[in-house]
């Protein structure tokens, strides 16, 4: 139904909060239960503030390279909060605010961006993939893990994120075709921030919509406002049940921005403009979002205050603790190459250990 | 005991592989209702059922991207690359993703998945059909690579990849799909891989080779009476079982590598460095490399020239064997 | 025009000659110059014949694998012959027709499959890329053959043909968008003959047209009766007049079937029924062009039976000419892989003639 | 004469290409508007336009894929993947194609073109931004690869690989884009494809690195007087200029091999097996590399042990010196 009526070849898009927070389709509002909303929003607050300070650390040189979610709230939590708990979030590397949410910790995230494979080692029963660096391939690990679930006659979907520019990629063909082809449950999400890196949107296709790509595959796609968590849970919710129908893969493009800087090495001012930064401003997903708990009355303002205060807090201890972690065992860089280590590999670590030994290093 | 050709043989394991364990799974392109465009996967569809055994669209990077999701969630996926020269569309999935999801999340997931894909020239087929690309595959850290040689090792050597749980590249050299038949026990057993073959005990040299150019040694040896080589074949190509190599060319100081692949940057080339660094002093020649030309492999009407023969073998030995220093 | 009246989306075909060879769409019928006519008759019947000799020479062991065409002349000839002089043809593997009608000799075609790389050396200023085998990959050829033809300002473009099966990869996706991107001249064929090897069209995709596809990359797309010659005509002139405006490539769908194996080393009745072979037999694109050319008075019985028996003198000729043609001189291996021959390959071939003077051979 | 950077050596090469010769293009992932994530485009989209220079989408096979169009049609492409680790998507464009079209037509066809990548590790960055994959291209018979050690030979190369008849890989160490300025001519000027720089002549002992490592095997060198290395920087790494290690290793005896690739099957060997094939009576100890671990490169708080250093450089000098057969 909704994608009759949001039919991106006729230029809809959904969405159900508007910027200021009000409800434009209020029949399609979903029914969330309180805690759900409340963990969505605490969520996009921790990613909020922890996201800010990723880049304030970096900068301050103490730690590495950060790839931030600012804006991009609402297009990860609305969704992933729509999917099942034995459910698989396959990422790509913008998405901490979903990483949160599934379970992966403040201090995992740090600990990755910091520079430490341990920080991809979530804790068992988080049914998240690490990040996923090569753009577009994390799209086929959806399918295979769906794939499996449904052999195995699990409840079990996989969402999947996926960049504007990521979808010039062949790997996304292949990907959605496949789960196309075999009805898996998958949800693909395109976060469509308008850059990838420095290079618009525009310039990734010349189709007008990333949604109308479904069609290439005979699945339904739509343009979502993602900084819109409702239309993100609703648009998700939908998918998530034809997934458990057997109905196959859905495409979900949530239209959305990057307000930071594509990582902290990258100076977006070289390639857009302040104002197009400010109107994207007003459309801030965590404003719309906290004026809709308001008005259901699930959240105050000093309860809001406290919300910013904790994750202060928290982010702080956090990085402390991961800033103070040190350096990786030596033995872990060759450790998990195989389940066991082969015989040049041991040569190596000894070789190397006897050097360190008679080098006094 | 029944004789099996290879080919029957690699169905035979991934036949018994399937009906013991439900997890696994084979797909790949036209593997599923044709049975394969080799027929190693005939009459797996009718067994086990469509889930199961299935076509794969042409996307070779959705064959082995999704193989990685099936084996992080419960699967022991089998896929094939219909020929090696076409698992390069899904070079980037393993070696990005295939190799290092064990490393990447420091062991919380892992890849028990199986790449197997016919590879070798010396069948007179079109181009990108003969490709002989082990070193592609055997220099990424976190990949196995196994070739055999023989029905009986195909077996054992896809049951052992199949079980292990890292993910192993298994390539059949397609040139003895059905050279020849040997006798191959029916129950289910297991060749260890990480260890190579002494095929034919010898002190006067050593003859490293792999696949279908184990057979060409042996031919070329049996008509050089005179020469007593030390045949050895390598059956993983990674991990190198570097001691059963060092031993021998310890015991011969004289060694010789046949190989199809391209020479230069080759897998010849590890073999050669291996040597020099755990045989250096025993060695009364230099280690030689007998080895495809660094060349496009040529389409059949120039074939000849490039694929290996048992007088080159011959040859060869002869050559280092009247090395003196 | 004739993208909003066949519209893949609302299941149209464009068909212009039924398959007895009846104008069904008199007023579509495209004004083509009876030379320009005849010329494609020929070509499909000197493809027909070779076609059918090659499979009958490989069964008698006298030639390697061969990849028929017998089926699928009407989709080849009718579009390269809508194509201009100075265009690039693009080849998958299964295009003898096309290449014979762009000036490849067939006596380079059957040395190609008779194993010989000479035969894929067409004459200077044959604009046609060699067989490619690696599927997909060639779309991204033509459409670097287009960048180049705008750039400079030449008045070119780049018609490429890609199988069912080919759709699904990675390749395709990157370069259609690719082309659709840059708005470059580029026709796009797909060869829909229902299979790839073994797999059936409907396993390719859960698309229900290859057509719809192009909507992905927001360029126009067709489904065409890819069993007759003037509706393939008229697609892809006018798909060729859209490239020469600069509105960029478009995809056409030419529905077909494949007569023959796969190769001469593929047994269709493993997959596929008689009855359907029988079917599409009737569809025969030669059938219904001989038919319209009679109708237009073109051509005559006598005439076609001529036309039949000299291509089978051409064809045996020929044959006989590369069965005799002998293997590829040992430097030839060499010489083409650099400009200059590397050291490495110098010494190789010398060590190799060495070895080939002491051992005798 | 104004001294420059590697990458602003890089820069200017490809300027000076475009302004010479109309038919060069430069293109990539955002390679146009903002000139490069490393900026060695900088500059020149402004001056040459967008038809000349652009951003592509995101897909790497599509950006080699149309290079063969173009290099086929009249133009030079010069492509960058933005990472040697992001060329893998690629890399069935680069060996069925870019390596083959010139054999594929018999010389009707070639490809002058050049992809550039910045490639290896120290950078301290997130995976896939650190490999050193030479030998999956210097192997490829077709390809040739190219990696400068200094602003000059970079310069100097890149204007020699644009000029080139057949195809380029040209990796830079991205390492040392800013490390140190060196004097580089104002006008064009190539450097040679196919030979080797002695670095510093010696008769002790012979040190063979390339890219960022020779820096590093000079740092190392400065500081151990008592041996009297021979210092080669490899410069092509396919094709490899034989004659200079061979004559260099006839007269040492001793040959030490510095690369950050993995090790096993690594380039390492083949520059083992040629020093074998060719000098192997002058050899008086094992050839020695010190090579990547077989091992994903780390992430920063590992690379560490990764990395070479001068002093494990300076360190397996001194023991091959000591090497007694
Ligand atoms: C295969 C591959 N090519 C190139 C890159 C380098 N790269 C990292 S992020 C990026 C842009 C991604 O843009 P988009 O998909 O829109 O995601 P966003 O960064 O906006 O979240 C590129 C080109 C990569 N990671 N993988
Ligand atoms: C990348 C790649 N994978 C696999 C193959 C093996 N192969 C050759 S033809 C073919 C089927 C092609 O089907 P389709 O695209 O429909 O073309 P058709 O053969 O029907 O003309 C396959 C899988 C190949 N050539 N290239
Ligand atoms: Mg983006
Ligand atoms: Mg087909």
């Amino acid at each position: 139904m909704i994608f009759k009526d949001f039919d991106p070849l006729k230029g809809k898009m959904l969405q159900i909060l508007d910027q200021n927070g009000k409800l434009v389709q209020p029949k399609l509002e979903p029914t969330i239960d309180k805690d759900i909303l409340l963990k969505m929003y605490h969520t996009m607050v921790l990613g909020r503030v922890s996201d800010d300070k990723a880049i304030q650390y970096q900068r301050q040189g103490r730690m590495l390279t950060y790839a931030p979610n600012h804006g991009q709230e609402a297009a990860q939590v609305g969704s992933i909060a729509a999917m099942k708990d034995d459910d698989w979030l396959v990422l790509a590397f913008r998405e901490l605010n979903a990483m949160l949410y599934k379970g992966v910790t403040l201090e995992q995230s740090y600990l990755y961006w910091y520079g430490n494979e341990m920080g991809s080692k979530y804790d068992e029963g988080v049914r998240v993939l690490p990040i996923n660096v090569p753009i577009g391939s994390q799209i086929n690990h959806a399918a295979g893990l769906a794939y499996a679930a449904k052999l195995q006659k699990k409840d079990e979907a996989a969402i999947v994120y996926i960049g504007d520019g990521g979808t010039s990629h062949g790997e996304f063909h292949e990907g959605v075709n496949f789960s196309g082809l075999f009805d898996l449950p998958v949800v693909i999400v395109i976060q469509n921030n308008q850059y990838a890196i420095s290079t618009p949107r525009r310039k990734a296709t010349k189709a007008k919509t990333l949604a109308q790509k479904a069609i290439a595959y005979g699945i339904p796609g739509i343009q979502v406002d993602g900084n819109d968590p409702l239309a993100m849970y609703l648009a998700t919710s939908v998918a998530r049940e034809r997934a458990g129908k057997g109905e196959g893969p859905t495409l979900i493009e949530a239209v959305t921005y990057r307000m930071g800087p594509h990582t902290t090495s990258d100076n977006p001012k070289l390639y857009r403009s302040d104002e197009e930064v400010e109107e994207w401003k007003l459309k801030d997903p965590l404003i719309r979002f906290k004026a809709y708990l308001i008005e259901k009355g699930y959240l105050t303002e000093e309860e809001d205050e406290q919300l910013y205060k904790d994750a202060k807090e928290n982010v702080k201890q956090t990085f402390q603790k991961v800033e103070t972690s040190g350096d990786v065992p030596l033995e872990d860089i060759f450790r998990y190459t195989y389940d066991e280590m082969t015989p040049n590999l041991n040569e190596q670590l000894d070789e190397y250990k006897a050097y360190l030994e008679k080098a006094g290093a | 005991m029944a004789t099996k050709t290879l080919l029957e043989a690699v169905n035979e394991a991934l036949d018994q592989s399937m009906e013991q364990d439900q997890s696994v799974v084979v797909y790949g392109e036209d593997v599923g209702f044709e049975g394969g465009v080799f027929r190693t996967t005939a009459g797996l569809q009718e067994k086990y059922g469509e889930g199961r055994v299935f076509d794969s669209p042409i996307a070779e990077a959705a064959i082995v991207g999704s193989a990685v999701g099936m084996a992080i969630n419960g699967l022991k996926p089998v896929v094939e690359m219909q020929f090696s020269g076409f698992s390069l569309p899904a070079y980037n999935q393993i070696v990005t993703h295939v190799a290092r999801f064990r490393n990447r999340s420091r062991g919380k997931y892992h890849l028990p998945l199986v790449i197997r894909m016919p590879y070798g020239g010396g069948v007179k087929a079109l181009e990108h059909h003969s490709e002989s690309l082990e070193t592609l595959y055997a220099h990424i850290p976190g990949l196995k690579l196994v070739i055999p040689s023989t029905p009986y090792d195909a077996k054992g050597l896809l049951i052992s990849a199949i079980k292990d749980p890292d993910p192993v590249i298994f390539m059949e050299p397609k040139r003895i799909y059905r050279a020849f038949k040997q006798e191959v026990p029916e129950e289910m057993y297991e060749v260890p891989i990480g260890k190579a073959r002494i095929v034919k005990p010898g002190k006067d040299l050593t003859i490293i080779a792999w696949g279908a150019l184990v057979r060409e040694v042996e031919k070329a040896m049996k008509n050089t009476p005179d020469i007593d080589a030390e045949i050895i074949d390598l059956r993983t190509i990674s991990p190198i079982d570097m001691d059963t190599i060092v031993e021998s060319v310890k015991k011969t100081g004289r060694v010789l590598i046949v190989h199809e692949a391209y020479k230069t940057f080759g897998p010849g080339a590890e073999l050669v460095s291996i040597v020099n660094e755990k045989a250096f002093v025993y060695l009364e020649a230099p280690p030689k490399r007998l080895a495809g030309f660094d060349v496009t492999i040529p389409l059949p009407r120039g074939e000849q020239y490039f694929i290996i023969s048992p007088e080159q073998i011959a040859f060869e030995a002869k050559q280092l064997m009247a090395f003196k220093a």
